[in-house]
């Protein structure tokens, strides 16, 4: 489900690219649908990604969703962040442009 | 012979690339290229063991299976055990450095095939199964060595329950046999040895003719990749570590050697081979698996190992090495 | 001839693609990796086309350009009928839709090839001229089939007029005609046609030695993103679009055969092409201007059809049988 | 022409890789003539992009305004969604680090 | 150092790729060791990078910093914006999610 | 001549990519690619040109690096005063431009050995160990007409110093030395010269044989590249920089014609190719180098004038222009 008011919660998690498949299946469990990802590289207190190869790369998750889903998503960060894996995860308030909110 | 084995064009562009790392060089292959290049390999060998398969005697096949499994086994054993020992290194991260030694790396092992095509020496075929057959041991004993480890810190109560991971052994099981490059390999193994050779011959001049070529295009990035993972070490005391990465290598070539000779009969080339596949270290399969079932562990160390020290040892090093000592061993069982 | 059929290389490592995905594997190639490949069969399929060209009787060439434009406008007719039937399939949906079938899979295409060069079974290279000009026409009627569709919409009242896209003919015709993967065709055959033998034999090492492995890993490829591709019906019930994705095939081959073989006298080698070439579906050419000239149609669903149910089914069943149909359907008019 | 003032509106554009070129040549139109664009992969109601080939791709279009370009902008977003092409955009505010403005 | 408390702020630096690797050096000089990079193409005054080769693509580089870092990496940005390169740097506030901010 | 020389297909393959773009077709090569197609063919022409060093003639040898050095400093000096003419072009730019014409570009290079060996025209190799000389010297002459002009601004006050970037010389230097392109083509022919030629002859297949059709897919890039580039022009007013890029390569090829007839003995052949290293410009070596050496130059103008200009031409028209000349000139000093 798109967002459906003209405010919204972008929030970005960066992670092992191994990742990825995994969070998106755990979102969709809980709701969340649609999101956005971008291949990276980078370094951060677990060391280099290079992008280089399958088992180096990162990868950005961009979501953009409702004040309500909020808590969803922090429990999915939980498992992962509370299991040792290094998410990097942030959040901001954007404003959509869409025919109903201009 | 040592002289020589430098004069191999793909060890000379794996060298080309170290050097442009530590010239600084501003030389960089695409992001994509080394995975594509990586499935091209696994295919082009596949589809060649899978052809010899075909004419294998089915004793030896089934004795190179079972060594291949025990070495899977036995390797990352030793290699925790010396990581462990006393207390060097912790026990996550030698839980996940030891499952790449386990494991096998096929750009190694493709460079000691070059090694021995170039040197027009004899090799048996068998290795090219025992490769498929390694991936898997390595990365279930390195979950369990976690796992094992995990249980004593948590009794100990240096790791709170709460932050413990519990190893999810179904998907990380399945994982450890599924991943892409063993399902490459596999599968093509099987085309190769179920497609009729008339058949195969088309595929010729792309999985066999192109191969070395695309091999030195391999190694320069390999080269470079390599290279750029020591810069790992700088952080952190890596000293132990670094002697690891070849010491290890020399035990494990040391053991395939005399696997290869004494128990499967094979020559000085098969036995190379057999070498290679134990002292190499996995820098593809195994490392997401690690990441994903062992989060605790630092994935620059086993990737500054495999990559940075280990893979240049047995490619430089530990090829003529170990077939010299193939040559010495034979010489003293016979 | 059906086992015969997946004994050939390309449709095992298409199976093999499948697997990976049904197991879960993590197996992925880079981003860039089909998207190159795709542009080097097509310069390699054009180039063969072409220098056939200049050995080409021109009766037979243009009454075979002929037929080509006419399964193009025919085709996707009685797909967007069959999709309408009961109104089961909404129309703009409908009319996205059957452009794919319209147009044809080069990878299909090729794959047809190399069952017929590892059969060594003879046809004629009409078909590829023919390839050429089939992407056209079916966008064409895609977009007049959802203009239609619309203008009703709007008549009825369902759809607001400010709502409805105006089809922006000038250039959806221009894309119709000027989409990479006719361009780098076209121009592929035109160079092949026009450059001397002489000179065009330095290219076939690249352009054909090594087209059957390159081919292998592009199916590898197909596999994994055409069994991706299937999840999408697990949303919403795909019952009818899969049996259309089924029987849209076997119709499009029939009608091919017959073409073929009544009206431009091929052999059963060239009907299995042209079957292919009516029984295919596009991936490449079609979806993007549909994307854009269609945008009330869900992509998923044409992806899903054109990549999940109509190459596999092509791959797999599709080559062996319409063969077998050419031949029966050989015998029967003879 | 790049932005003036030391705060700006910063947009962000997915859409479908096919529309990327026309977007940008709409922009153009209007006035804004510099941006950014990043490939991306992703899922949302009108199903999943892989990334992996051509018409499967999709991008995000960033891009830095100044508050008078807005509605320029908004003109370009009602003209493609109100036409049904589905575009998600987004905007917040950000502050600019250039010579002037620290 | 990953970002220790629970709001942070979000830097992107868009640059020639040819300078990705210095600002990453000069950025871990002043302490700054932890970021993501990704690839990019983009127009800009000083004319279009393509992405299509080595000496014609751009990066963004993101940044999660403290605010006492900010700082730093201005004084990184003023040494290259002084020298007449294109550095597109702007700053948004972010809110962390992470175990001990949930 | 003239015409067959746009039979040779890597030409044929060009023009279809400018078509493809003046079409304004959606034909992309996916991110990757170039740079990795590049790197393909520097280590194979590096490959090529080492092994032919070792039958090489010393004097010869040497005298065509001394004369790629001076043509490596001369060239940038002409070219810099022409743009300077009548204050056309602003210093930093005609210092970062004329940089590029001093270098060379590696696929115009290999454009004409493909069109020498699509004639069957003899040359000599000297020129590709040339090729690598002459990437270095035109970059320090570009960075040092640079740091000279900032001077002049400086003390003409048009220039704040603050503003004005040292020219960090270590640096830059060491980057003209091991810039990624000069590392591959050095360490190539280090290895081509190396490698004993039976270890060669396993990379042949790879290098030589399908070197001819990955040029054409890499032309075909180029011209999409190159075509787009001319939009850069649409915004200023460029018609002085676009018959420099057109008067340069002019006047470039006839230096080279004149240097490798006079002072090298070379026939037409080798001719034409210290011609094209002469005429052609850099787009992989020197943008980047400039870019940060002299950031107060338009990366826009010298990528559309190297590539949109200047590569078409001599693609085009240089190659079988300067071959022309060769003849004449040789015809008029004999
Ligand atoms: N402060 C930061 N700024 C930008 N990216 C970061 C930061 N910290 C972590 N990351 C990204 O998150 C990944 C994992 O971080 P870590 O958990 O610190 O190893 C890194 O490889 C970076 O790509
Ligand atoms: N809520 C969301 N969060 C992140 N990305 C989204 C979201 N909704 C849509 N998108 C992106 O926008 C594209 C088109 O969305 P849609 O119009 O819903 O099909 C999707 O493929 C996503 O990449
Ligand atoms: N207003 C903007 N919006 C988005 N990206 C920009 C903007 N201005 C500059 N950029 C990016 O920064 C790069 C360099 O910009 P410039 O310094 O204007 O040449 C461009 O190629 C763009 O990718
Ligand atoms: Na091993
Ligand atoms: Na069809
Ligand atoms: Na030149």
């Amino acid at each position: 489900m798109s967002v459906k008011g003209c405010t919204a919660k972008q929030v970005q998690i960066i992670a092992d690219s191994g990742l990825e498949p995994r969070i998106i299946k755990r979102l969709n469990k809980v709701g969340i649908a649609n999101y956005t990802v971008f291949d990276a590289r980078g370094e951060g207190d677990s060391g280099w990604h290079s992008g280089q190869m399958d088992g180096d790369s990162e990868v950005l998750i961009l979501l953009l969703l409702e004040e309500g889903q909020m808590d969803s998503l922090k429990d999915v960060c939980k498992h992962y962040l509370s299991r040792g894996h290094h998410l990097t995860v942030f959040v901001s308030n954007v404003e959509m442009i869409s025919l109903s909110c201009m | 012979m040592g002289i020589d084995a430098l004069l191999i064009p793909a060890i000379l562009f794996f060298i080309l690339g170290v050097i442009a790392k530590f010239v600084d060089s501003d030389l960089k292959f695409p992001d994509g290229m080394s995975k594509g290049i990586s499935i091209y390999l696994l295919m082009a060998i596949g589809l060649k063991g899978g052809a010899e398969l075909g004419k294998a005697d089915l004793g030896i096949a089934v004795q190179s299976i079972f060594w291949a499994i025990v070495l899977g086994f036995v390797l990352p054993i030793i290699g925790y055990w010396i990581l462990r020992f006393r207390n060097k290194i912790d026990s996550m991260n030698a839980a996940a450095i030891s499952a790449h030694y386990g494991s096998v790396s096929a750009g190694t092992f493709l460079t000691a095939i070059a090694f021995l095509e170039a040197s027009k020496i004899e090799f048996e075929t068998y290795p090219i199964i025992m490769m498929v057959m390694m991936e898997s041991p390595a990365i279930i004993i390195g979950l369990v060595l976690a796992a094992l480890a995990r249980k004593r810190l948590q009794a100990s109560g240096e790791m709170k329950t709460q932050q413990a991971p519990e190893t999810e052994w179904g998907p990380l099981l399945k994982e450890a046999f599924t991943n892409g490059s063993v399902l490459v390999l596999l599968g093509a193994m099987f085309i190769g040895a179920v497609v009729p050779p008339e058949n195969m011959a088309t595929l010729y001049p792309f999985t066999k003719e192109i191969f070395m070529g695309v091999l030195c295009l391999f190694l320069l990035e390999m080269g470079i990749v390599g290279a750029q993972r020591l810069d790992a070490f700088k952080k952190g005391g890596g000293a132990y570590l670094i002697a690891f990465g070849i010491i290890m290598p020399i035990i494990g070539g040391t053991i395939g050697v005399v696997v290869a000779v004494s128990f499967l009969g094979f020559t000085a080339g098969g036995a190379l081979l057999v070498a290679i596949l134990s002292a190499s270290a996995s820098y593809i399969a195994v490392p997401p698996v690690m990441r994903y079932g062992v989060p605790e562990a630092n994935p620059s160390y086993y990737l500054a190992l495999s990559l940075g020290v280990t893979f240049p040892f047995n490619v430089v090093i530990g090829i003529p090495l170990f077939y010299n000592m193939a040559i010495y061993y034979q010489g003293l069982v016979a």
